[in-house]
């Protein structure tokens, strides 16, 4: 068989289910040591990549493999553990591709620099795989607390140093706020195993304790997936930090909020939803509201913006919005589709971060007016940003047409019967219709205005790189979308039993 | 013996007054140590929790949480001490370039 | 056997009008000699047809033959296409054909100086012909609606001839693509009511076949509301088409055209269609007396109406196409009052009655055949004249008799014969028109109205003459005038010679009349179906004594022979001015005259309200309330994002206040719910 | 049919697909034809559209359609499976056709096309893509994506090519019709999902159909309309039409060529594939709203027509006002009026291409379309003259040409249904539109070609036609003249289809 699994169990023994965490962790110890002994930027990329590509072997293997185990009732591998840690490990992977190259980050702590982003890869991982509200508290601060170093760690830059202070403050609110959920919700339910609080909630009726748990929980998972009202953050870090950073934010850690949203929420949930004593309803009427204030506050906002990262960042939490829908449908379809969509995310605004950054290393500005005459000047880059910002907006047969269709169709449809959330859906594709509005503004400014400047870009190769595999990717997976929808749907009917 | 409700409230209260520093203050450490307030008195839900059902695991959650502040805390002193290298100022208001 | 080849009729013409059209630029003439024997070919054609239809079985029983394919398909309905020969098919093809063919050399000479423009006019009038000879064999409505509206087309294109590069300068551009954009709106006019009846019999009949339609039987079924509601609308585009009250005014407009495509599609052919679609639709319309009364009374009016504008207009082809109005409203108030007795004939099973209402039905025709002649000599005339003094202004010609002879006298021919000059043309038709009129007055509830209808006609008849005389005496008698002054002479062999061969027919043609016309076109039921032709006529002896015993046959006279008098003093010696009659052109009646009975400025206010008015108030709601809507909906969009984004301040402690009022909104929100859906 | 003139029995392996693909690889390689071969660009498109338009046209002499017919399973997962479905019937082949020949016949039209043509063709040729596909889709996703496809290359066309507002006319035609499409997505999830049976939501037509059975009244009712929405944008349909009129002025004449011929033609083309097909019930609780906003459309379009003073602006409300003719013509639910719907789509696509190519023509000859600005030109510009009489004449309804059978089919259709809800009286206002058409044509070709030749601006520049423009007017105007003589050529195709769409419907 050509993915088989042993041989990670046979290196891992009992430790198998934190196989990939396991090696990132390593590729982040010695990466100090690396940068130290060669004080070379490219050799530790090659080792980071090693490590990352390494660590993604093992995954795909086991994932493919439908590998499953337990580790101390606090990690458990499964399919949508394995689905998760690829995402994470597909945007650290491009993180560090670009990130040798760019001309923002930094190049006297390159080691820390990629020592913190394994380990807040790593910390994303743990979240995906975490079975115990112990560890998913661990997993997401360990993401975090790296990345607020890892959005200081940009040169000298005033608005580095502004997006950082921002970052570990409202990091560290919405770390309080979860805690503070956390805590209800452990007094609730007498445990911390996720699956135990599901079987304790089961028999409960509500409680003020456990409304509280939620709101709080609501909150601090909806800072980290910048969630309207919860969201004020992240256009400022997102434009403060370094573009892959930023691209590691916007496509990754936010993803960590949703998992362990998924994790606990639905898991929860859909336990409680077979006793009639549990509202699951009202919960989901809060996620839609969310949802639809989400998306539409990022996508109108993001109408005004002028600057390209900052607009990509409202954009950012457009997606957010959309991606809650799966928290009010509560299907296992609309959970694939979410998951789906989160895959399609990476590709397609990582890709747009990634161009945003390379054209940052080669000295164009952030300003959608900077972007003038680009066809001309970079024609496969802005052919690529086109199909990025497209996809984003939904135009098929690009990756983000597919992944909102299934997304937007299970608030339509769940089991053949018409759900409630068709007026979320209607929400939805308005959205989507306005979003096509401020990403065409870009396309017309690379493609029908004039810049000033009409000579040749050229661009690294790391980046060249990474954006052809997103152009890839992108392409690919909205005319194939079972690649990777079937996995998704395997790690759907994980949680959901 | 005390309540449940009693210890709850304490901490809720905590955990407001916390919640209340971080919107008014300017001093970003002064802030820093509002969240603090704030993570604390989450712990002390997980104490009081931990002690009314007599399960460890909330002790043990103290215990990681404790330790996660901690580092939060040095990380943040750090970027704080960043900021007011580069721009000569913590507070609040004078870090307000990046909006709209 | 000629007959099966009749689709030739109408495509001989049409590839000339495709050859000339698009080869003619190299052609001598512009294509002129292709197009008449075209013409010509279709005129042969004809003859042979109608020699073998009214030599063979058919023209008996059933009266025509007609033979189809399928075209295509509406529904479970078949659309056919073929043709349909019977006495009046053969009439109309034999006089359009002929008639064409002269005016297509006359046209030579006339429009020897328009160098390369002249290829788009063969090739139009070509298509006309078309249209023309395709009307006249058509097999069904939508068939004959094709060509019906062909001729429309011509009509548009050759009335806008000079539409631009007008030889007169811009202003007569304006005026002649003006009259083209009117006439073919108002036939538009009518067009659209003949679609609409069109309709109505599809969906009643289930066929568009004249075969069908006109089946005893079949109009026996089927409601006969039905079939006046069709019968009315039908009518309509006859009105349109033949210029009939009240869509009268575009034809005096039309005259901007050519004089040629005056005299062949505005006097001798096109406007016919109108009286061909009447005759042709007379089983239809004789369903209902009330139909026929309609047709008459509207004949009756606009013969009277058009003959008033034309006593006192100056533009010598105005007063000839005032002149075809009032002519073509004889003919239909003659089928108006024959199809009238017919239809209350058929209502009493009274068959005397039907066969005075068959002599309607003769008169019409013949007096469409006869006005053919005299009046596309009249207008040839007049285009010879226009030719030869370079204005259509009567008061600047005179005396042009000296200069112009054959001119003159054709014309002076063609003036008699339509004044109804005793033993012309005209008098043997127009006399029987009025003894029709006369006689459906007698008839039925409202047959009164006939008994106005024909003293209306016989004051038009006057009226008739004095204007046709006046415009003779004032163009070729008295004083010369400015124009007349430029004369070189007699116009050319190629428009003298078809002028002398119109005359002849305008003189005499009349006559068929006394030998047997009416044997071939009359209109009567045989067998239980409606058959033109195969009659028993009234005969030489029959018509004499019809004509010369009534009384009234002499009042006629009578009132023409003094018309012509008035005229010849008033114009000729001048020694009655004629304004000692209008107050010097200051009367009210002389104004209304001159203004066309405000005709024209009614229809031109009604026109702009409904079309512009109302096209102003959809532009206003259009840009204004429709496209405001979109775009204010997107800039509240715009403008949302722009205020929603001042709410990011940047600073930190204004986010951490909305995020604790997002957190006090969820705790308020998950209380409303719980509420709101009894879970609490 | 043209296979009864003459059967193309030969099966070409996959002909639908080659249909995608060639253009596709022509919208590539002329791209490809960058920098010096820029000369070159419309060579390479020419050849491509016209291999298109070749197939396209021996697609209309098979005898028998079904042969052609492709599909695969494309995507299968999480419950949903969509294929890769390909086929022609009746209602498509005519849009097929018309296609084919309208790209290459705007190709031909743009020959002159001198600024970044490889750009230009090669977005002509990527519209081909989208328009093919949405045609000849057998799935509802292949369909959604085709109709996609097609926004991007128009929207590029306008704002690289257009007028002066530009940037304006292409982010809304962008914007409006996305948003429709998006709803119009929202109902083909409520078809797919709601026929989905045994778990899976197979978006593929035959699927959806088989399962509309189930489907209840006021669900029909509600999809019905959201669907009916998108395709409304689309076809336009008063009030929502706006986006139209500013597309088409600024748009470059090809552009405006397949939007009007034939882009708007999806919106109808959906309206029957979709609404009517698998929503029966639903038309028919719609039929009274449909009746009148066709009316409107109609009556409206027209009065606008005569307001304006942009020719093109003019010639895309006419698009309007004859697109609401389509409307009634689907909403008597008959098989006369879905027969004559069809072919109104046809005779449009081909009269407005020979409109809209006048209209661009005029607009580089005279370096104005502005109505008050012209006047008399006939005498300078006979070409160009004769082409606009001859579209006029066609788009006004003259018998003979094409687009006058489908007006009569029409109307027939309608008195049919008007008879049959007792309103005779409706039957007015399509005759009333009919006036209103000739009236603003009439007055327009009087203002624009005859009468007083202009002075208001500077004639010294004008110039006729160019050669490959009369060749590209003459063949449409031919096509006009040959479907208009001989009516039954395009007809015969649609009998079946719509009398068995008809039967679907409940009445005949």
């Amino acid at each position: 068989m050509m993915f088989d699994s042993s041989i990670v169990t046979t290196i891992f023994a009992e430790f198998s289910p934190l196989a990939p965490m396991i090696v990132m962790i390593i590729g982040a110890l010695v990466m100090p040591a690396v940068f130290f002994a060669t004080k070379r930027k490219s050799a530790v990329a090659a080792v980071m990549i090693a490590v990352i590509a390494i660590s993604m072997l093992f995954n795909v293997l086991m994932m493919v493999d439908g590998y499953q185990a337990d580790y101390a009732g606090l990690f458990a591998y499964d399919a949508f553990a394995g689905v998760m840690i690829l995402l994470f490990q597909i945007v650290a992977f491009f993180t560090a591709l670009v990130s040798v190259s760019s001309s923002e980050t930094t190049r006297m702590h390159y080691g820390a620099f990629n020592a913190l982003l394994l380990a807040a890869t790593t910390g994303m991982m743990f979240v995906a795989t975490a079975s115990d509200l112990i560890t998913i508290f661990l997993g997401i601060e360990l993401a975090s607390i790296t990345s607020y170093v890892l959005v200081a760690m940009k040169r000298s830059d005033p608005r580095a140093a502004e997006a950082a202070v921002k970052y570990v403050i409202f990091g560290g609110l919405s770390t309080a706020l979860t805690l503070y959920g956390l805590s209800m919700l452990y007094g609730v339910a007498g445990t911390t195993n996720i699956e135990d609080i599901a079987i304790a909630l089961s028999t409960q009726d509500f409680s003020w304790a456990f409304g509280i748990a939620m709101i709080t929980m609501i909150a601090g998972f909806g800072f980290k997936i910048a969630a309207v009202p919860f969201h004020a953050w992240a256009p400022d870090v997102y434009e403060g930090a370094a573009t892959p950073v930023t691209m590691f934010l916007g496509t990754g850690s936010k993803k960590v909020g949703f998992v362990a949203l998924f994790k606990i929420f639905l898991v929860i949930f859909v336990a409680a939803s077979s006793t009639a004593a549990f509202a699951t309803e009202e919960l989901q009427y809060i996620f839609a509201i969310i949802a639809a204030i989400t998306m539409t506050v990022g996508n109108v906002v993001a109408i005004s913006q002028n600057n390209i990262k900052r607009m990509l960042a409202y954009s950012s939490i457009a997606q957010a919005g959309y991606i809650l829908i799966v928290m009010a449908v509560m299907s296992e379809y609309a959970l694939a589709s979410g998951m789906f969509h989160m895959f399609t995310h990476v590709f397609m605004k990582g890709g747009a971060f990634l161009i945003v950054g390379a054209l940052i290393t080669v000295g164009i500005g952030e300003k959608i007016s900077d972007y003038q005459g680009l066809a001309k000047r970079a024609p496969f880059i802005a052919f690529a940003m086109t199909l990025f910002l497209f996809s984003l907006a939904g135009i098929p047969p690009l990756a983000g047409f597919t992944s909102k269709l299934f997304l937007f169709s299970s608030a339509i449809y769940d089991g053949g019967v018409m759900t409630q959330w068709v007026w979320l859906a209607f929400v939805a594709v308005l959205n989507s219709a306005i979003s096509l509005y401020y990403y065409t503004r870009v396309v017309k400014a690379m493609y029908i205005e004039k810049g000033a400047n009409a000579e040749r870009i050229k661009i690294p190769k790391t980046f060249t790189a990474a954006i052809v595999t997103c152009v890839v990717f992108v392409i690919i997976l909205g005319l194939f979308p079972q690649l990777i929808m079937d996995f998704c749907a395997d790690a759907a009917a994980v949680l959901f039993g | 013996m005390i309540p449940i409700e009693v210890y709850l409230i304490f901490a809720a209260v905590l955990f407001a007054i916390g919640a209340y520093g971080v919107v008014v203050k300017n001093n970003t450490i002064v802030v820093l140590m509002c969240i603090e307030l704030m993570l604390n008195a989450a712990n002390i839900n997980f104490i009081v929790f931990s002690a009314f059902t007599t399960d460890v695991l909330g002790q043990v959650f103290v215990i990681m949480s404790i330790s996660v502040a901690a580092a939060e805390v040095a990380v943040g002193i750090a970027i704080l001490l960043n900021a007011y290298k580069i721009k000569g100022t913590i507070e609040a208001d004078g870090l307000a370039s990046m909006r709209w | 056997m000629f007959v099966e080849y009749t689709w030739l009729v109408p495509l001989v013409p049409l590839l000339c009008f495709v050859i000339v059209g698009f080869f003619g630029k190299k052609m001598p003439h512009g294509g002129g000699p292709l197009v008449i024997f075209g013409a010509l070919f279709a005129f042969v054609l004809s003859l042979l047809i109608s020699y073998d239809f009214f030599t063979s079985d058919a023209y008996h029983n059933p009266g025509y033959v007609t033979s189809q394919i399928e075209w295509f398909s509406v529904g479970s309905f078949q659309m056919n296409v073929g043709y349909y020969i019977d006495s009046l098919a053969c009439m109309m093809m034999l006089f359009a054909s002929f008639i064409s063919t002269l005016i297509f050399v006359y046209s030579i000479g006339y429009m020897h100086d328009e160098g390369a423009k002249r290829r788009r006019y063969f090739a139009q009038v070509s298509l006309f012909l078309t249209g023309m000879l395709g009307l006249a064999v058509s097999s069904n409505f939508l068939e004959m609606f094709v060509f019906w509206e062909i001729m429309g087309l011509c009509s548009y294109l050759l009335i806008g001839f000079w539409g631009f590069n007008h030889p007169k300068g811009d202003d007569a551009s304006d005026s002649a693509s003006s009259a083209a954009k009117k006439a073919f709106l108002v036939t538009r006019l009518g067009d659209v009511c003949l679609m609409g009846g069109m309709f109505v019999l599809l969906f009643e009949f289930g066929s568009l076949d004249y075969v069908t339609v006109f089946d005893t039987s079949m109009m026996a079924a089927v409601d006969p509301n039905m079939i006046m509601l069709g019968s009315l609308l039908i009518f309509g585009g006859v009105i349109g088409k033949s210029a009939q009250f009240p869509l009268l005014d575009w034809l005096p407009d039309a005259m901007a055209g050519p004089t040629t495509v005056s005299a062949l599609i505005h006097a001798a052919t096109m406007v016919k269609a109108g009286v061909y679609l009447v005759a042709r639709c007379f089983p239809l319309f004789t369903q209902n007396p009330e139909v026929m009364l309609f047709v008459g009374v509207i004949g009756g009016i606009t013969a009277f109406f058009a003959a008033t504008m034309a006593l006192n207009n100056m533009n010598i082809k105005k007063v000839l196409a005032y002149s075809t109005l009032s002519q073509l409203g004889y003919m239909f108030l003659a089928l108006g009052a024959g199809g009238y007795m017919m239809a209350l004939g058929m209502q009493s099973g009274d068959a005397a009655l039907m066969a005075a209402g068959a002599i309607g039905y003769t008169a019409g025709c013949l007096h469409m055949v006869n006005h053919a002649f005299f009046k596309a000599l009249l207008f040839l005339g007049s285009g010879s004249v226009i030719h030869a003094t370079g204005t259509e202004d009567m008061r600047e010609m005179g005396g042009l008799h000296s200069k112009m002879k054959i001119t003159s006298i054709t014309m002076l021919i063609g003036s008699l014969s339509i004044a109804g000059f005793p033993l012309f043309s005209g008098f043997w038709s127009k006399e029987i028109v009025l003894e029709t009129a006369m006689h459906a007055g007698d008839y039925g509830v409202e047959g009164y109205l006939f008994t106005i209808m024909w003293i209306l006609a016989i004051v038009t008849a006057f009226m008739t003459a004095f204007y046709m005389f006046r415009m003779w005496f004032m163009t070729f008698k008295g004083k010369s005038g400015h124009g007349a002054e430029h004369c070189h002479g007699e116009s050319p062999k190629s428009m003298t010679i078809p002028l002398i061969i119109l005359s002849v027919f305008a003189a005499a043609l009349g006559c068929i009349l006394l030998f047997g016309f009416d044997d071939y076109i009359t209109i009567g039921i045989h067998a239980g179906h409606f058959q033109v032709g195969s009659g028993h006529g009234h005969g030489l002896a029959g018509w004499l004594e019809d004509i010369f015993l009534s009384m009234y046959t002499y009042l006629t006279i009578a009132l023409v022979l003094i018309a012509i008098a008035v005229a010849y003093v008033m114009y000729n010696k001048a020694s009655v001015n004629p304004g000692k009659f209008n107050k010097n052109g200051s009367s009210w009646l002389y104004k209304a005259l001159t203004n066309r009975w405000w005709f024209p400025q009614l229809y031109d206010q009604i026109g702009w309200k409904l079309g512009n008015g109302v096209a102003k108030g959809v532009e206003f709601v259009d840009t204004q309330m429709i496209d405001g809507t979109v775009n204010a909906l997107s800039s509240a969009v715009v403008g949302s994002g722009e205020s929603l984004g001042k709410m990011q301040t940047g600073n930190v402690r204004d986010y951490a206040a909305i995020v604790m009022i997002g957190v006090v909104l969820l705790f308020v929100a998950i209380l409303a719910l719980f509420y709101f859906m009894g879970g609490l | 049919m043209f296979s009864d003139i003459f059967a193309f029995t030969y099966e070409i392996p996959y002909l639908l697909t080659l249909l995608l693909i060639i253009p596709l690889v022509g919208a590539i390689a002329t791209l490809a034809m960058g920098g010096k071969r820029q000369k070159n660009a419309k060579y390479v498109a020419g050849v491509f559209s016209f291999v298109t338009m070749v197939l396209s046209v021996i697609l209309m002499f098979t005898p028998d359609l079904s042969v052609y017919s492709e599909s695969y399973t494309w995507i299968e997962t999480a419950g949903v499976k969509m294929s890769y479905i390909l086929s022609v019937d009746g209602l498509s082949i005519l849009m097929v056709f018309l296609t084919g020949v309208l790209v290459f016949l705007s190709t031909v039209f743009s020959a002159r096309e001198s600024d970044k043509p490889h750009y230009f063709f090669a977005l002509i040729l990527a519209m081909e893509v989208g328009l093919m596909g949405v045609y000849m889709a057998g799935d509802y996703f292949l369909f959604y994506i085709m109709w996609e496809v097609t926004l991007i290359p128009m929207y590029f066309l306008i704002s690289w090519f257009g007028g002066p507002r530009r940037h304006y006319a292409a982010i809304k035609f962008f914007i409006y019709t996305h948003v429709a499409s998006v709803v119009m997505l929202i109902g083909i999830f409520a078809i797919v999902f709601g026929a989905a049976t045994g778990g899976i939501a197979d978006f593929s037509f035959e699927a959806v159909l088989a399962g509309s059975a189930a489907f209840g009244s006021t669900f029909q009712v509600l999809v019905f309309g959201l669907l009916f929405f998108g395709f409304a944008v689309k076809m336009p349909i008063v009030p929502f039409h706006t986006w139209l009129p500013d597309a088409h002025t600024e748009a470059p004449t090809a552009g405006s060529v397949l939007l009007a011929g034939v882009m708007l033609k999806m919106g109808s083309y959906g309206i029957i594939r979709v609404c009517l097909e698998v929503l029966p019930e639903g038309a028919q609780y719609w039929q009274p709203i449909m009746v009148f906003i066709g009316i409107l459309a109609m009556i409206y379009g027209a009065y606008a027509c005569i307001a304006q003073k942009d020719l093109k602006k003019m010639v895309a409300f006419s698009s309007i006002s004859h697109m609401g003719m389509v409307m009634i013509a689907m909403a008597c639910l008959s098989d006369i009026g879905i027969q004559f719907a069809i072919f109104q789509m046809f005779a449009h696509g081909l009269i407005s291409a020979v409109l809209f190519m006048v209209a661009g023509a005029t607009g580089h000859s005279v370096g104005t379309r502005e109505i008050p600005l012209l006047g008399g030109l006939a005498g300078k510009l006979p070409l160009l003259a004769a082409f606009m009489m001859f579209g006029f004449l066609a788009s006004l309804g003259l018998p003979g040409l094409v687009g006058f059978w489908a007006e009569f089919g029409i109307i027939f259709g309608f008195y049919d249904y008007a008879v049959s809800v007792d309103m005779l009286w409706l039957v007015i206002f399509c005759l009333l539109s009919l006036l209103l058409t000739a009236g603003y044509y009439l007055w327009a070709m009087q203002r624009t070609m005859f009468g007083r030749l202009t002075t208001k601006i500077d004639l010294s520049h004008i110039h006729d036609l160019s050669r490959p423009e009369v060749i590209a007017l003459g063949a449409v105007c031919a096509l006009i003249a040959l479907f208009g003589l001989w009516p039954d050529l395009a007809l015969s195709y649609l009998e079946g289809y719509s009398s068995s769409l008809a039967l679907t419907l409940g009445v005949i």
